[in-house]
């Protein structure tokens, strides 16, 4: 090391200072890095990756619809990231664990749930909706940062139990500023944890553009902290497999934690509540509509002539279909009942609980009497 | 006087503020461009420029932090948490730093901090964005903490937070943001109310119901519901939390000798336990029936589909009036 | 039986529950060679190795986020906090992940995580080194809270704690770490009376005196003064803070109809209040005075020479006995 | 930027991989990078520097004592540590602000600190002792690394107000783990704020060797905020005074935020209650006491002959001086009136403390007519 140290980059964040497997044209390119772990990705995988992708993008685009509609209360567009959730999370195994954040409904659907896993929450039916234990995956985290330990605790647990399973911690470029995520790199650094921390840098944390939270690039930090770390094209899906295959295998070997920025763009807006006309250029989005994730894999596969009527219409079928069973578990959620909102606040009898839980009972008891009465 | 709501109203504080004193600031997450994610910094940035309204990093420990920093450096930040759930993150610095400061320093140093959190729930929305945090603070010696329930008072209140050289706590119920209310906008905040004082907001000669934010609003609701019955309410809007005018409070009580205290918070050790054991001590012997508290369960917020069930209502309410009433009512024969 | 200091008979609870139980994790600052700064973790390390005594780096909130993660791979960590007054940075994570994990999954994910924290005043430290913040966990929903007074309860409480499926926030009087006891080691924790009960420490029948901690001890000290003006108090050690056992609590104010309520935290909205607050509710009509509040002063800790007046001894608990014996006290004739 | 980062460094922290202007054996040695920022320090200027450090030693050994004395209840010394507080804090202007933390007596006694200043809050008289307005010093901070935010928010104070001074965030190794710390220098490098970090890395946070906090260097961690850093022989007071102004300048140039990590030794325990000989070796301790910030200056003077006996002579009776004060200091010490315990805790009237100090006060009146009676 020497003794004096400037920071690593010019003082701006260029988009296109990643590394690349296809570009936004729909053309490979080879990466010196990357290369090695997408070998055995043939034409078949590239299009099952083109269906996860468009399927995730019909997901999301249902979420928003039934937002509309008043059937969730709530939706996070993912529009834009489907490459990074897709590319990343396709590269775990079933029995690695997953710590997805609000944002990550592809990497939900990539380990796994169901139509109602998406949509449940946000209607307000519970917190959460899949087991995180059938999934692999945590509940999607809302605090900003937080299960960015959680992933490395879990990593410190594989370590313990002499398992080969891998952490991935999900998190936004917002997130990096949190000290839970840098506290994440320091335990997961000392302690060697097989843990992946994937940053989605989508350029904006609700209304506030990447450079607040950062004036130099993402990936420069977790070096400091002893932490190999790759910058990688969010919008190019081969990338995001290649590297999380990098940082997956990095970390699974023994060798300790490993960092991913993936670059990318949040087409929509923050949630449905959000309108991001108050702060960015229609410029900007229209620029990374060029680089839209779906549409370059699309043209690969046209190249390789792969993406033919048949193809192309079981995947829109496929998506129509999963739009449809969204929808069905949304409107045809019931609610749970109103003494439900005792049940798992412990998991061992607790008298204050009960106590409340009986007065509450008698409460409504008494409206039903009065109604009857 | 203006109609306006009240977060209108808080725009209009903040504005007012910043305008007369260059050393306020104000400062937090999409604050700026977006005026904060309920419009309350709405063209603040547009208009006192990004030095003074400060779209700050994801991180809130930072804030509060920094917010400190520059209190010692003279300057009145006013912090916007995003949301009540998201304070946490900057609890070490608020219990150990903004609220000890001047202690630590033999008074050497202020902390004229205020910390603005959109707070509670009854909005329908997710997980962490509709808890009541206000026992934290209140329990923590060294802040003021208020909570506001109507535009008027939301405006002034403010000012006065603004302008109080200790760190205060000021809580905005979300579900009354967009409710209008007359504003007198050219009062002296230092000839208003004191934002310490209690204020009856609606007399009564039966029973004293003790609330505060959004629940002064469903009290006035049940104390209308009660007239019918013939029963009359007295409800208090207690504004501030810590400290509590006991003056006020005791004086109704005096008069009624019958207590509802009614929150959102959880029950076990929140506010409302504070309310019932200090007019208990104040009040005994004019007490005809032990005080109720209406308040959430203690189970963490539920999910929103069934926060109605959390969330006092007037019905609870009403019921709890019967039972200090001594007349029939939920728990009427029921063994707990 | 033998003789041990609490710190001896933790350090046996923890060893033990290690012993037993391969997935029973001990992570904290300095808990390894040095065995912790009250060296209640003495020699763990050197018998169960470096990769179940955690040696960690120096965030709290790193050591209970990270403890989250391995409690969702299936370990019971056991988490010392170095100090009651360094615990704030975790306070997100206890609040909202350790308390509400469950909630949040319907029960699916289980977090038997032990929160153990050296707790409160009259050791003369440095600031930060006495608080009492044990009613911010209290009011938050989720967590179950435990105060230990003695080395029998501190070793048996501690292993209920580990066993428990549910996070647990342990608190240990710093000042009765060294105080001995006789310790039966070779209890079942299952057979033993649960953690959630209190204990009635010394029976009487004039007036109830509630606490927890090492105001225990002064407490029955009192209790022992005032037996000699003929005074009779029974003294409840509750040991449980969240729940609390109330039916203990409540048989004793049925019998003796006066209450006092003891600890060293600040006083608004502390655990006293809801103490106050529910034994009120519960209790009314045999209440013959307002029960009395002796606790610490809304004030930040004091300097150590000035803690004396802050944390209360026996002579502010003798007066409080006095006030609700309606006999002479220090607030006849007060106007407040 | 390249895309595929590295850490910086190999997995470890080599103690003389530092820049360095004296050796520990009192030799000169230029080092291009501090160099021009010594060049009008002369032999007077370094006499002073050496006296400074034994007078700090001096008011620590003081410390000590009184601590075994029961004068004062915990002392936390800083022996070996002289070179980095007195050179870092000597860089300073008088109007700029530093914020150190429990450890830095040097860094009060260089800002203008009183013999009372560095006792009485350990003995328990008050939870701080300087006005901080008086020293620009903020009150020494316990709680580890929140701290680095002040001096944040106050520089960006400073940009605010316009300004030339600077803020000084001093922390341990220990404190780097801290989300504070981390969040300081997103703030710091976010909003360019004229602040300076000292990070003391004196091998130790408490038990715990710095490996356990940072297996790389911890000057490497600042760079990927967008910091430009130092790592410096904590030992030599010119390197550390060099570097210091480099870092302050930088900063009061309006370049932004600077950091530095001053490698030395903790050479006593953690605090008076600590016992180090449960987790450290005699050998470490005596190959850090060759490494003497003193003895190196010492060595210096003496081959510019400018350590004479007089000089000698004269220092050690101004240490004897000022130990001695500081010991009246601590025993002379009244402890304040009991009510005084309600003051300050707000700056305006606060119905609840006026009532509760009504209240103590007739409680404590009722004794003393008791006693009387
Ligand atoms: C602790 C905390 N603070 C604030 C918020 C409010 N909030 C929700 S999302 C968000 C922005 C997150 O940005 P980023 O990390 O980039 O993720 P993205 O939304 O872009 O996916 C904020 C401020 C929160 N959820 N948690
Ligand atoms: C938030 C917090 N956690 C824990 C402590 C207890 N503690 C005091 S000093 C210390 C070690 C600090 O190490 P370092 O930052 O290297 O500073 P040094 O003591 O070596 O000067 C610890 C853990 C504290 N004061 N604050
Ligand atoms: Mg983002
Ligand atoms: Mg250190």
């Amino acid at each position: 090391m020497v003794h004096t140290l400037n920071p690593t980059a010019d003082p701006v964040t260029d988009v296109d200072d990643v590394a690349r497997l296809l570009t936004p044209a729909g053309e490979r390119v080879a990466d010196p890095d990357l290369q090695q772990w997408i070998e055995d990705v043939d034409t078949a995988a590239i299009q099952r990756l083109y269906r996860d992708m468009v399927l995730l993008r019909r997901i999301d685009a249902e979420g928003v619809a039934l937002q509309r509609q008043g059937q969730v209360g709530l939706w996070p567009p993912c529009q834009g990231q489907e490459a990074t959730q897709i590319g990343t999370a396709r590269a775990l195994r079933a029995d690695d664990f997953a710590f997805p954040s609000y944002r990550e409904t592809g990497v939900v659907y990539a380990r796994g749930g169901k139509p109602s896993d998406y949509v449940l929450a946000w209607r307000g039916e519970g917190h959460s909706t899949y087991d995180p234990f059938e999934l692999h995956t945590a509940t999607q985290q809302i605090i900003i940062g937080a299960q960015s330990l959680h992933a490395v605790g879990y990593a410190m647990g594989v370590q313990r139990d002499g398992g080969d399973q891998v952490a991935a911690a999900y998190f936004g470029d917002g997130a990096t500023s949190q000290g839970d995520v840098n506290e994440a790199m320091v335990f997961a650094s000392s302690f060697g944890a097989p843990v992946v921390f994937v940053c989605t840098n989508n350029q904006w944390a609700i209304s506030e553009p990447v450079t607040v939270q950062a004036r130099f690039p993402i990936a420069g930090r977790a070096p400091g902290f002893g932490i190999p770390s790759m910058r990688v094209d969010g919008n190019d899906v081969l990338a995001c497999l290649a590297a999380m295959r990098w940082a997956v295998d990095h970390a699974r070997q023994g060798r300790g934690p490993a960092f991913l920025e993936a670059v990318t763009y949040r087409m929509g807006p923050h949630t449905t509540s959000d309108d991001p006309s108050r702060y960015r250029d229609k410029d900007e989005v229209d620029a990374w509509r060029r680089r839209d994730p779906i549409d370059r894999v699309e043209a690969l596969l046209r190249a390789e002539g792969a993406f033919d009527e048949d193809f192309a219409a079981q995947v829109a079928a496929d998506a129509d279909a999963l739009a449809a069973e969204v929808r069905e578990a949304a409107m045809g959620a019931v609610t749970r009942p109103a003494l439900s909102i005792f049940d798992a606040v412990y998991a061992e009898p607790h008298t204050g609980i009960d106590e409340q839980r009986a007065a509450y009972a008698a409460y409504l008891d008494g409206f039903a009497t009065e109604r009857e009465g | 006087m203006v109609q306006l709501t009240m977060a209108k109203a808080i725009n209009e504080g903040l504005r007012r503020a910043m305008a007369d004193d260059p050393k306020v600031l104000v400062m937090g997450e999409d604050i700026g461009k977006l005026g904060g994610v309920f419009r309350v910094t709405d063209r603040l940035q547009e208009e006192f420029g990004a030095q003074r309204v400060i779209d700050t990093p994801l991180a809130e420990s930072g804030i509060v932090g920094t917010a400190v920093g520059l209190a010692l450096r003279g300057f009145r930040p006013v912090v916007e948490i995003q949301f009540d759930g998201f304070v946490y993150p900057a609890f070490d610095q608020i219990v150990c730093q903004v609220a000890k400061l001047h202690y630590r320093t033999r008074g050497n140093v202020r902390m004229p901090l205020t910390i603005r959190i959109p707070w509670a729930g009854g909005v329908g929305a997710a997980e962490h964005h509709s808890e009541s945090p206000e026992a934290y603070f209140v329990h923590t010696s060294g802040l003021r903490v208020v909570a506001v329930s109507n535009p008027q008072d939301a405006y002034v209140m403010l000012r006065q937070a603004i302008a109080s050289d200790d760190p205060v706590v000021y809580f905005e119920p979300k579900r009354l943001y967009h409710a209008k209310g007359e504003v007198e906008l050219d009062v002296d905040p230092a000839d208003a109310p004191p934002m310490g004082l209690a204020r009856v907001a609606r007399e009564g000669t039966d029973v004293t119901v003790l609330t505060y934010g959004a629940q002064v609003v469903t009290a006035l609701d049940a104390a209308s519901a009660a007239e019918e019955e013939g029963i009359s309410l007295e409800v208090i809007d207690l504004r501030s939390l810590s400290p509590v005018d006991y003056r006020t409070v005791a004086a109704s009580v005096r008069k009624t000798g019958r207590v509802v205290v009614t929150h959102e918070a959880a029950r076990e050790a929140g506010v409302g336990a504070e309310l019932v054991a200090s007019v208990t001590e104040r009040c005994f012997h004019y007490l005809e029936s032990p005080p109720a508290r209406v308040t959430g369960h203690d189970i963490p917020y539920p999910p929103a589909k069934l926060e109605k069930h959390h969330v006092p209502d007037l019905d609870r309410i009403l019921d709890a009036v019967d039972r200090v009433l001594d007349r029939p009512n939920s728990l009427t024969g029921v063994e707990l």
